[in-house]
């Protein structure tokens, strides 16, 4: 079986593999919504379409021992960082053999061997945590980043606005990746936020702060790369708003029906796995044909990984009452 | 009289105190245009328009205090919190500031506003969105927390929630909204004051939100003769229907659905203990979930809180022995 | 007697009732630090030497029918917004005459005859607060206004964050003050703080801005009414920055001893007194022996105040348990 | 051994553990060069340097965030909350964060993270900065919350905190700070075990901070035998201990700071009660601060948590008549 941490590695300098990968999201997502719709999953889900080229431009950029701090919307995110769908699909449906047994369910992925932290269903609440894998990783005086992802909506939290001024004035290598999908929930960016370019709540903190193109990985990796850079040389963190588009509606059974007319299909013309495909083409790295039996054969593995979770093991009653505490011991 | 769902019903109570006082304003996230979450506004915004209903950031210490300031100056808001932990960012707005608004103005200002949050286990949201947390409005003066069990409840508690002078806090169990019942537009709640759902002589049983209507059930299953109080207000709870039930029956069983450390039974068995210790005939016990996070896992959270068949055992087993029984967990040689 | 009303009505165009305001809150301090010293004053005080010319600045202009949400540090906002020096002092000794009835404290000041909200001893409270009473006034359709005073140090909590949000998109009647004095308890502003002009913030929220001389009335007054007619008119809410200085220190017995050498001084330049007597000298309104005369009335007149409040009756046990609950009826 | 202040415990316990494990970081509100504002750090920034001790923001939820952001990675946070109050507007972190890591993480990440926060009422800083509020980290599977009563706790009771692999909570009585007492530097607490102050056949008391020392007084003054049990963890308490001493008295009083309803003691007096019902010769019952808002005036707020008078009378009263005495508000004819 391949870890994690090899399907990680495996996209470093691969374009391909990413988007392999970016492909495996899409297909993936399209299942789950598939098995909820028929009642498959219990709960919610939160269907990360359209983030494929930031999630993926990430994992390839940040090493597997640096830490993403994400979201309840984490299929793309936990997926392009190594899970395996298995992991994912299996913790969406509650499996024993899910990336947290089970307990978890769709809004909480965590795999510590390619950096994923619990995801938190709290808005926000992933920005200090991020800060302060930051701070660790200063004081330890290791090379290591922390990263929190989060929404537009997201800004607009106290959490936010706390976590990012700590991270300036302790300049701790952290960055910070507003994913500005344009909706928070069912409301436009503009209902919430008087402003249009997020990015500059940096200005704040006197924190350095870019815009780039969330639908282009070429785009991603670049902006992260330097503030990666920044951020390794004591330079502090960064916040990154990157332009991208919520393809699906909110979460369980949203049809996004509040959207503008046309919007969707503006946005479409910048699909990210569009985008990529272009320039796979256009680079001779792959055919349309070629991409056409790759989505064929995503499809119909991820058919049968669907089929196989199905008949994993649900978790045992024991596993509700692990992991809480650990009996308190006088050691060090 | 209609019949609906829990929901709607929530939606007509809204909606009848704002036709009926235009001091009412109402707001939250996505209440407005997409008429709430699990859409327990709707079309309020379509009858009273954009002033008084509105959709806010995700910001929920910034609209929290917003509705207390705006309380203060004389108007009534009622505000929706999706999920009751999401109070853990704003929890100050409501114990600090406005449950002491009064006190600290010498009566000269009052907060009376209402906040609705959706609490509760069973629908597979996992541990982040599914706890009922009444313990955080616990000791703290000034406050009133009630939690509606049916949609009559849900209609006639946050009719006088809205209706009170002070800060009150409505519980919404999450997985009763789908329910249907019948709803007395006449009914408005008394806060502070519990209902009977069932009465009988040998055992008090006190119950709250979806957890009254498990002990309904397992009342029926196990063919006991009790007292059901659905106590509707946990803070200040009605201190003499269960006295008084208790000295009738003398025998007391609560059951709760958030787990056994410290929820708000503790104080129902303390005090009644407290009160009626020589009138008591069997050890007062308390039927919860147990001390652990809410699982995701549907066979899991199934077990989580208190079911009719755990309740039924229990009940049959504490009459039969007039002691406690264990919960399933022990039983089942689970955990302990 | 008078009443706050009475001594608030008294400002409005009167320079000079002003200037003898500001000698009464800065001999009102004189008298609470020695009161605190000798120990006749219980748990804490805030003094507010330093913020005469900012609260006589805001009560001369605000009407009083407008509402403040201030904090702990409050002698100074409740002086200059009316209150009488015996119920300020009465409060702060715990007495049944205090505006709050002694069961508040320092912290906690409170007439809503003169639009103060009770103040609020937790950081940021009163930002969302006051938004909130805006946000009434503004379906009231009354043209009122709100207005938030805090500290530079609170412009880093959340509160800050999401309620500076909040008014600007819903465009409430609501004016933010941050009295930036430098310091927040103990620690200078850098320390916490990555930026200098706090008042920059705003930008986040696409909030009008404005820095100001918090030592000049004049200053505080011309700021304060751009803000104030860009609310009456629907213009939505500012956000000022108002340059002070805590000449004391930060609370109870604190002797700021962490002050740079020389800052102090410096500022002592800029003492809101002397430069509001020097305007008054120059526009010959008073005299320096009338100036002389007045400060040597005020600390024999609030000599006689605290004398007074020394014997003013203790509340009653009942006060401890009256005005926290209304009994619930059923009636609108 | 050594005397000193219970402050300086604190200290001493930091700065013990900071020297035998590099892992430890401190932050807070001004903990660092001001050495904190109620002196409990005093030379730990100048020992182990700016690294490792840290001046926050007035930002709680960043910096608590951000104690376990760190905690999860390695190292040991310890943070200072320097009212309890303040953690209103960061509840999140510790609830629904810290205490959930583990169990999402299925064990591969652990919150070794302190939090420090002064709690109590006495010393005139009104209600918003006077409350214990240990209720706000009830029926949290996950989080342990400690309260010293004297310095050797203090000390103590801190040292197995930072010692934990878990998130753990440590509320320091403020009223204490100052107080002096005996210090053995080689005893570290068993988190989750109580301590018996006293011993003795008739009574059983329990109780928490300050109040273990008037309760202490309450039974020299009053000539009883009791067992004084301090509990010194509230989560998870020591329920051996407390049933143990009550198996052999027959009868409980828990003696509380905070107001009456739904406050840690319920949980005591309940659970006590169901497993130990016909071994009670008289009710349980708590003596506590009185349901309000905790009052700024001296003499209203010496009133407001137990007084060893208080506590001395209802001992007796309960000894003598075998029922529950009422509270001196109720006995004054003020309050009911
Ligand atoms: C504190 C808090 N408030 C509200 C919510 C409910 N909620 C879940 S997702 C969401 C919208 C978030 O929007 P955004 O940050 O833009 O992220 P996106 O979902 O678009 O990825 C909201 C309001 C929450 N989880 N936590
Ligand atoms: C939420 C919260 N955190 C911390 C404190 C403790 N505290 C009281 S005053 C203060 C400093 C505030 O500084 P600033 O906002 O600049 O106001 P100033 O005191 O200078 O007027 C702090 C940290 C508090 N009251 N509330
Ligand atoms: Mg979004
Ligand atoms: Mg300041």
């Amino acid at each position: 079986m391949t870890t994690s941490l090899e399907r990680r590695n495996s996209l470093y300098g691969n374009d391909l593999a990413c988007y392999e990968r970016m492909v495996e999201i899409r297909e993936f997502e399209k299942i789950t919504n598939a098995l909820f719709a028929e009642g498959s999953i219990r709960g919610t889900t939160h269907l990360a379409v359209g983030q494929e080229a930031l999630t993926l431009g990430i994992s390839s950029t940040l090493k597997p021992n640096d830490v993403v701090a994400a979201t309840y919307r984490s299929h793309a995110i936990g997926l392009a960082l190594g899970l395996s769908p298995e992991s994912v699909l299996a913790e969406i449906m509650g499996k024993a053999t899910g990336c947290c047994g089970g307990v978890g369910g769709s809004m909480h992925l965590c795999d510590t061997t390619v950096g994923l932290l619990p995801t938190s269903a709290i808005i926000g609440a992933g920005i200090p945590v991020a800060a302060g894998a930051a701070l660790a990783f200063q004081v330890q005086k290791t090379d290591q980043i922390a990263l929190a992802l989060f929404g537009d909506g997201a800004t607009n939290i106290g959490a936010f606005h706390e976590g990012l001024n700590l991270a300036a004035i302790w300049k701790l290598p952290v960055i910070f990746i507003c994913d500005n999908n344009v909706y928070g929930e069912y409301s436009r960016i503009e209902k919430t936020t008087p402003i249009e370019d997020l990015h500059i709540r940096a200005e704040s903190y006197a924190m350095p702060h870019m815009s780039l193109d969330g639908m282009d990985i070429h785009a991603v990796r670049s902006g992260l790369t330097d503030a990666i850079n920044r951020a390794r040389t004591g330079g502090g963190p960064t916040l990154i708003e990157a332009k991208t588009y919520r393809f699906s509606g909110h979460s369980r059974a949203d049809q996004a029906l509040y959207r503008p007319e046309g919007e969707l299909k503006e946005w479409q013309k910048k699909d990210p796995l569009l985008v990529t495909e272009k320039d796979l083409i256009k680079r001779n790295l792959i055919t349309r044909n070629e991409i056409e039996s790759m989505k064929e054969n995503m499809v119909s593995e991820l058919t049968a990984v669907a089929k196989k979770v199905a008949n994993d093991p649900e978790p045992e009653l024991s596993a509700m009452f692990s992991n809480i505490w650990t009996p308190s011991k006088v050691a060090i | 009289m209609a019949t609906m769902r829990f929901r709607q019903a929530i939606v007509a109570a809204l909606a009848d105190e704002m036709r009926l006082d235009s001091r009412i304003i109402f707001f939250g996230e996505d209440v407005a245009e997409a008429e709430g979450p699990f859409k327990t506004s709707e079309g309020i915004l379509k009858e009273f328009g954009p002033e008084r209903v509105r959709d806010t950031p995700i910001s929920e210490m910034g609209f929290t205090g917003a509705a207390v300031g705006a309380a203060m100056m004389g108007l009534r808001p009622v505000i929706e919190i999706m999920f009751i932990e999401f109070l853990g960012v704003a929890l100050d707005q409501i114990v600090t500031e406005a449950a002491k608004t009064r006190y600290l103005s010498q009566g000269s200002l009052s907060v009376p506003m209402t906040i609705r949050a959706s609490v509760g286990s069973g629908l597979g949201f996992g541990c982040q969105h599914s706890q009922t947390l009444e313990h955080w409005f616990a000791s703290t003066p000034g406050l009133k927390v009630l939690m509606p069990s049916n949609a009559q409840s849900a209609y006639s508690l946050l009719r006088a929630a809205i209706r009170d002078p002070d800060p009150v806090i409505v519980l919404e169990p999450r997985i009763l909204y789908a329910e249907r019942g019948d709803v007395d537009y006449g009914i408005i709640a008394e806060i502070g004051k519990a209902q009977m759902r069932a009465t009988g002589d040998e055992i008090t049983i006190v119950a709250l939100g979806q957890m009254v209507n498990v002990a309904e059930e397992a009342i029926k299953n196990s063919g006991v003769s009790a007292d059901l109080v659905d106590l509707q207000t946990i803070i200040p709870w009605d201190r003499e229907t269960v006295l008084n039930s208790v000295k009738k029956t003398s025998r007391l069983i609560v059951v709760e659905e958030a787990p056994l450390s410290g929820g708000w039974g503790s104080e129902i068995v303390a005090y009644v203990t407290s009160q009626l210790f020589s009138a008591l005939k069997s050890p007062p016990f308390r039927i919860t979930a147990p001390d652990v996070p809410i699982p995701f896992n549907g066979g899991l959270e199934s077990r989580y809180a208190p079911t009719a068949s755990d309740v039924t055992r229990q009940i049959l087993h504490a009459l039969k022995n007039q002691d406690v029984p264990q919960p399933w967990w022990v039983v089942e040689g689970i955990a302990g």
